[in-house]
């Protein structure tokens, strides 16, 4: 069963999805620019996949971040902690013609809701999953979360972090996930094609943005945003492109052996050619993990649609057999059901 | 040596009992089928280990189905068996406790081996001393038989074993009479990519029938008339198979899809199984990757339209206990079915108890009132899992389907009904650009709100777990608010006894004894009961099957008698509800927490006690 | 202008209230310091909202602290408010419910802008209305004020407006006579790396007493006497802290490392934050992935032979469910503290509600009875989590230790003790290689089991969730062996009884009216009890601390009295508890449920109803 | 602090770990022989990191795999079903001086367990984590699992599994686990050599052991353990020896471009310089990734060691910070503490 049977023609509008209640995070969390890049794509995601605005629903868990959906004038559901997962699965599974968003922060993805985490990224339902990642505990203000640099003093590690943190984008490729991008709470534009690339794209589309919370983390981010080491620290992939970047695109990324290395162009004889060629589109995991894990100061940190691969969604592989099942199965309805196999007469 | 001597009688208790890798639970099964096919009511009760193999040979791995059947209506499985088949001395050892004192044993002699006796514990031969005096021993070289009926026919040594609980079956045929040429089809269809097989099993089938004729010892066989049912169509269900069937009958008269979400956990997971095989009802069964996720995509598919369900034994009914809370703040229907086992923790997960109620009904943060029933049979499953569904959507809340192990791997007669005859259900569906719609404006005679699916036009909202404003179902902190929406929550589910059945009293008002039950003991209460009013004993019972709300009556029900005693699978937890229901009754208990159901005997017992006190 | 008059006070009650910006809890908070150094008795009251910094001067935004204070013992934190500080118009509006008819408001007037009015919803500006009449209103321009204060000072406009609270407490220093020099030395502390920011907030703090000087609308100042407290070292304690301290302390006095799993919550995460940060007591804190991992962390660290721990709060409690029964079933001690918020789920999650009782005692699959534990205010919140600590270990067994979000926010005067003062903690830990040991078997006092720790010569062994053999904790299926099994575990806990103590009442025995409470509510239960019995009244109390097993002597003292009333922070579920462990009495109920506590005037009113009836 | 202060002079035999409990696992089940090699690794371990017969502690969840406790004699607990990482967790933290090993399935790993597993990997205490995988729900009789392929039928997929299943060792890799390995039920030579450098590894080191199910999933993976093809479908990694594989060992692997290849030496001028020579110890994590992901019939499957990197455990990095506590802080005990900070007296 395909995704929309009939594209309709759609017109929306930013203001179709504006809410009417108090947006109440923080003046000058992240957060309030991701929610207006939302805003902005949903009139284009209904557009170019013939979804109204009663199509959209917008599904959470428990957080700062996942208020969102009281500040989207959609249909939505603010869940429990760490589930917004399987709350996003059963709705898309209910109903495969609805778009499906769901937004969560780093704790209600990665420390509680893991498991639902790995598991949409295997099973790919087409859903979007927007993952707030702030590295730090925002509502419960400040404890450290499973994307917290080990080290960090928070409120619950006084003495600096004891763990290893996850790096979210290999977390999905090694759950087997087909699509995985990152943007940044402060590149709009960005936000914005990511956002729509993820919409996009026929399956569980994880996107990290990484988001400043200024209460209780300010400036995490700082060493890839910084205005003078960004250029340095960013890279931004693009589909057959090779990966450049530098203020002047003069330095690239290159295979040395089994690892990435970064090097200068014209520099120790390297050419344009030796750059790597950017393809989302290789099921082959291992580049792909390459990419995620870069982070400064060694490799620029990737941003961009880093995976994105086409694989058969949960929901299609289900309606599927549904509509298999009705065409072939002689049992029709309960009554048919009731009355097949072993039964008796009693007179 | 034909016996001419058919000896007919009311009914019977048979058990099967061998190693796990023996088949004993399709060999009680096969004999259900025949019992059915012969017109007889019944019920069965499989028994078996929580290993899958455990050693050959040895207590643990021993598996075993008891089926009571009979011309009357059947309601227990029967407390003690009249005959019992022990393919080794592991079962013999295990079982002979289950048998009543001038029981037929069917033994398969050539198993008592010093080796096997030993792994059985037995330090001598029971066949050789006075262990089973009183008792009518059939011994029967069943491996060596076995090989005599099929050694024309190809057969490696492993698939001839295998098919030795035929020749057994073919006994017990023979024994109460049956037509075994019936069972041929199942082996036709079972083994249809292996014609040998299926040949060596009509084989050894129909040898164990002949044997049994030539024995001496068998002095007669056994007739049982048709039972006295209802004229009309029947078939063989377990509890499981009819909880799933209730719920899909309940979607197709909704005209809703089903959705399951669901983690396996004995002895739940049959539903599961049996509701993945029917896609074609548009029946979306998801496997989650754990209880929490299989009830949470479950408020997930209800909040997209679906009528949703999730299935579970206790501890996945824990871990669903925060998910439990956000279905009753979003005031999302759903039914979640736990089909209870021996706790605390793993327990003795393959026994039945009941064990779960307060679980049910309190096992979550505030206070957070669901429906609560519970199915009293195999066959009520059917009808309790589609009631079930039809409050939780015409009442929009979740309710939970409380049966047990006995229930769900237990086997009954089911009368086969007209889908169309069901009650119909009426979800309040919201209507597309509804301008009166308001997310938490409730019926005035139900207090549901109204299901407003996503895609509908004009009906966008957000729901969630924070406290929600009355009617507008916003965001609210406000103290009275919360207060005023703790009431609407609770009265919503106590608006429900309107909507319930009465309680009815089976035997006189103001019996000296009321014997008070719930869910799965129905039928051996109601049996005692029964036989103790035969006996002329001033006794009556109510079986409870609506526990969250009560039904109406049940005060004046209650009122009517002097004394009450509550009888329940576990350590008095219903009797402890009612004390804070209904506080102005007196109650005795009595409990039984072994993971093995009532025997009409101690319940009789214990009857007679409280009536001579 | 210097008042002279100073009126000598017995308590007051002042409320801070601002922005979520605006600093009102640590303003809160050294004001009780101050509260502390001058001698009085006092408990406070956070109220804050869910969001972390709603929009600037919306009522969403609104955090309040209130601080009742005294020279006699203060057990409530007060009904209604002698002053507010409201720091802008959202604040006002949202607080103006909370005091007396005749209240001091303190309003910053800058910030009584039309937009920030129009904010706050309010059409009018109530500085120029009748809105506060009755009220002596202070109207300060605390921007102004504060910028001139420092304006000297080479500091950024954020900073200086950071500051504008220290202006507001100088104030209420003014007004209660206290010595602002003593709160310098926090500012030397908490701004250690910035000078600038010391300097400020010092000049600021006494601009404003010294601006309060000269109101000629303050015409005299109040003072309250010294609490007349036992002579000893007392100190300033949180709920949550104290609840640290206590474990702490448990662990120190039985010799065991402490291990806490916990995930963050609130209102628990303070004590998760209090116990990571004393590593130096070898008290290992283990943030989990979620509240499942951070309960069988706890198990495993409890096998290991550490004091172990798992905190949290209702939703969490729910998930911990299905683990609680592993641990009743491992017979291992452990401390599950649940600092309980309003639900159900998500529910109001910053206030607090007595609604996880029905959870604590029976919220897990199967009968799987644990020691429930409830502490009766902050300060007694260290008692309680050293008591619940000492049962665990001593009877082998998870112990639920209930408070609540106003206990653990909530702060309070505590005398310092001497630890070992404290009652000496004997865990059962297993002798190396004792020929005896055997995993299940039992001390005849206490049933309990013994601590046989890993690493131990001679004590291997294996536990598990799957029911086990008496004596042996081999894995059983056995019926008889499960019942035995299932009476030992309840009766472990019920003779817990033998070893706590027992109830006390206050007030006259057979008085016309038996007030019950149980939790948080004993301070205000108490304080309206007192009253009424100083007004003549025949009213009598008692607090229940002790849950599951309840106190031996309930029965005696509840036949005393004819009329029972249960008040609680919920729908009811302690009364009905008492119906089902008590069904012998008649109870009346009254249930709040509006995340608020108790105000002494409104459980008088319906007290007196009750002994007018 | 390091994990063993004074390593003991031990002997331990086998027999010191045979219990006298029934086996009860099915007769052919592959866990028979996952125990017996256990029992033989766990002397040669006891003498080689100084534990004694009493410091071994065996900890599972629910399954059959995870019935493994109890047919050993050592201190053991059998917990609840997907929680054996968090038990394990608790007592290595509780005790470090301890001899950690966790039993697992697949289900109860990566199903119900899913967070814990991938949580353990990323914090790196010092455990030994055996996952059987037989790809099925072995206990509740036959149900897909998180590992089951694609399209399998099974009780609850009748119309074949809709699900990407899992690979173990590309989830572990995935969440920054610094070891994996991979055994098979049938050669106990390999599982020895696995289990010991699992017990050698410092850190959390998990093993994926595959698993026959002779009840419900026979011959699961029969490709890779077929005598006729699996010298083709099996590749034994060697630290520091080039991957080479076949009967003859005349195949190997190759990186072309950003994805490995099967080559054949002699052919296409293929050398021995050509094939990859294996490191466990990298810590860049894409290459571990490429060869934990290789499956047959276009790759042999790994064995042996895959990943091994050294990083700081959990539970040093928490007892380093105790005892740095123990010296540093003024207050030495509760007395101290109430003491501290804010006191006033009244007299
Ligand atoms: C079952 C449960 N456990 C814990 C909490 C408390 N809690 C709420 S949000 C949160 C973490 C928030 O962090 P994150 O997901 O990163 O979101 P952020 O606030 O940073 O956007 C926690 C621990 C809860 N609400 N429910
Ligand atoms: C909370 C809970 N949910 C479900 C179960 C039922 N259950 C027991 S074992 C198991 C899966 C076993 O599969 P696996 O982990 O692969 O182990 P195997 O039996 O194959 O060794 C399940 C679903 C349970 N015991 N507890
Ligand atoms: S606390 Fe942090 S994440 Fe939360 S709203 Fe404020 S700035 Fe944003
Ligand atoms: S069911 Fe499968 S995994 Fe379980 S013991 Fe039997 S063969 Fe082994
Ligand atoms: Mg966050
Ligand atoms: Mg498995």
């Amino acid at each position: 069963m395909e995704q929309k049977v009939e594209p309709k023609a759609i017109t929306l509008s930013k203001e179709d999805f504006g809410s009417d209640q108090m947006v109440k995070w923080c003046p000058g969390c992240g957060d309030h620019a991701i929610l207006r890049s939302v805003e902005n794509v949903f009139p284009k995601v209904g557009e170019q996949l013939g979804y109204s605005k009663e199509d959209f629903v917008v599904v959470s868990g428990i957080g700062c971040s996942s208020r969102f959906p009281y500040y989207m004038n959609t249909y939505g559901i603010h869940g429990i902690h760490g589930r917004p997962a399987p709350l996003a699965m059963g709705i898309k599974l209910a109903n495969p013609k609805l778009s499906v968003w769901l937004i969560s922060g780093d704790g209600d993805s990665m420390a509680i809701g893991g498991n639902h985490f790995i598991h949409i990224a295997r099973r790919n339902p087409d859903i979007n999953y927007l993952m707030f990642n702030n590295k730090i505990y925002g509502l419960t203000k400040g404890q450290y979360s499973p994307t917290t640099p080990k080290g960090q003093k928070t409120k619950t590690s006084p003495q600096g972090s004891f763990e290893m943190p996850f790096n979210p984008g290999e977390l999905v490729i090694g759950a087997r996930g087909k699509f995985f991008a990152r943007a940044l709470d402060s590149n709009p534009k960005l936000m914005q094609e990511v956002f729509l690339a993820a919409a996009l794209h026929h399956g569980a589309s994880i996107v990290e943005i990484l988001q400043n919370c200024v209460i209780f983390n300010n400036k995490i981010h700082a060493l890839i945003t910084n205005k003078e080491t960004k250029d340095d620290n960013q890279i931004v992939l693009e589909a057959g492109k090779p990966m450049l970047f530098g203020k002047e695109k003069e330095k690239g990324l290159k295979l040395e052996g089994t690892k990435l290395k970064v090097v200068t162009l014209g520099k120790d004889g390297v050419t344009l050619d030796d750059i790597l060629v950017h393809d989302p589109t290789t099921d082959d995991a291992g580049i792909h993990m390459m990419l995620a894990s870069m982070a400064p100061p060694e490799f620029p940190a990737a941003f961009g649609v880093i995976r994105s691969v086409e694989s058969e969604t949960l929901e299609d592989a289900v309606w599927n057999s549904v509509e298999h099942e009705k065409a072939t199965s002689p049992i029709k309805n309960m009554d048919d059901l009731m009355n097949s196999g072993n039964t008796w007469e009693i007179e | 040596m034909k016996k001419d001597k058919v000896v007919e009688i009311e009914e019977a208790v048979v058990r099967f009992a061998g190693d796990s890798g023996d088949g004993m639970q399709l060999t009680g099964s096969l004999f259900s089928d025949s019992t059915a096919f012969a017109g007889n009511d019944f019920a069965t009760f499989p028994d078996f280990p929580s290993e899958i193999r455990a050693p050959q040979g040895t207590v643990s791995g021993v598996s075993g189905f008891q089926i009571h059947f009979g011309h009357k209506s059947i309601y227990t499985t029967g407390d003690l068996a009249d005959v019992l088949v022990a393919m080794n001395p592991a079962s013999l050892i295990a079982n002979l406790k289950w048998v009543k004192n001038d029981a037929i044993l069917i033994v398969n002699s050539d198993e008592f081996t010093d080796k096997n006796l030993e792994k059985a514990g037995y330090l001598t031969n029971p066949l050789d001393d006075e262990t089973l005096s009183g008792h009518l021993v059939v011994q029967v070289p069943l491996n060596t038989l076995t090989y005599e009926a099929v050694k024309e026919l190809d057969l490696d040594n492993k698939s001839v074993m295998k098919s030795k609980n035929m020749f057994a079956l073919g006994i017990i045929f023979y024994l109460f009479n049956r037509d075994y040429t019936k069972t041929y089809s199942f082996f036709e269809n079972k083994f249809k990519k292996n014609p040998l097989v299926v040949e060596a099993n009509k084989k050894v089938l129909q040898a164990g029938y002949n044997f049994a004729e030539t024995l001496e010892v068998i002095k007669n066989t056994f007739r049982i008339e048709k039972a006295e049912l209802e004229k009309g169509r029947y078939r063989n269900v377990t509890g499981n198979q009819a909880t799933a069937w209730g719920l899909m009958a309940a979607a197709e008269r909704s005209g809703r899809n089903l959705f399951l979400g669901s983690y396996p956990i004995t002895p739940a997971t049959d539903i599961l199984q049996e509701l993945a095989k029917h896609k074609q009802f548009t029946c979306i069964t998801q496997q989650a990757e754990d209880e929490i996720a299989g009830i949470v995509s479950t408020i997930g598919a209800s909040y997209a339209g679906s009528m949703a369900v999730t299935t579970t034994s206790g501890p996945g009914l824990s871990l669903k206990s925060e998910a439990i809370g956000l279905a009753v703040m979003t005031e999302l229907p759903m039914v979640i079915v736990d089909v209870q086992r021996g706790g605390p923790s793993t327990g003795l997960p393959t026994k039945s108890e009941q064990s779960d109620l307060m679980q049910a009904l309190y096992g979550r943060n505030g206070d957070a009132p669901v429906i609560v029933i519970a199915a009293t049979s195999a066959t009520d499953a059917f009808y309790s899992a589609y009631e079930a569904a039809k409050l939780a959507m015409e009442h929009m809340t979740p309710v939970i389907l409380l049966t047990d192990g006995s229930i769900g791997n237990g086997s009954e007669v089911f009368k086969i009904i007209k889908t169309a005859d069901l009650p119909p259900i009426n979800p309040p569906i919201a209507k597309a650009n509804d301008p009166e719609y308001k997310p938490y404006k409730r019926n005035p005679q139900t207090l549901a709100r109204q299901w407003a699916i996503p895609g509908t036009p004009g009906l966008r909202h957000r729901l969630g777990g924070l406290e929600k404003e009355d009617i507008t179902g916003n965001v609210s902190h406000d103290p009275l608010n919360h207060e005023k929406m703790m009431q609407l929550r609770q009265e919503k589910v106590d608006k429900v006894a309107d909507f319930i059945p009465e309680l009815k009293i089976d035997g006189n008002e103001g019996a000296d004894l009321l014997v008070v039950g719930w869910g799965s003991t129905y039928g051996v209460l109601m049996t005692t009961v029964e036989e103790m009013q035969n006996e002329g004993k001033s006794v009556s019972m109510v079986q409870f099957k609506h526990i969250m709300p009560l039904p109406k009556n049940v005060r004046e029900v209650f009122s009517k008698f002097k004394k009450i005693v509550v009888c329940e699978n576990n350590m008095g937890q219903f009797v402890n509800y009612l004390r804070m229901q209904l506080p102005e009754f007196r109650y005795e208990q009595y409990n039984k927490v072994q993971g093995l159901p009532f025997m009409v005997s101690e319940l009789k017992q214990k009857f007679e006690s409280l009536l001579n006190e």
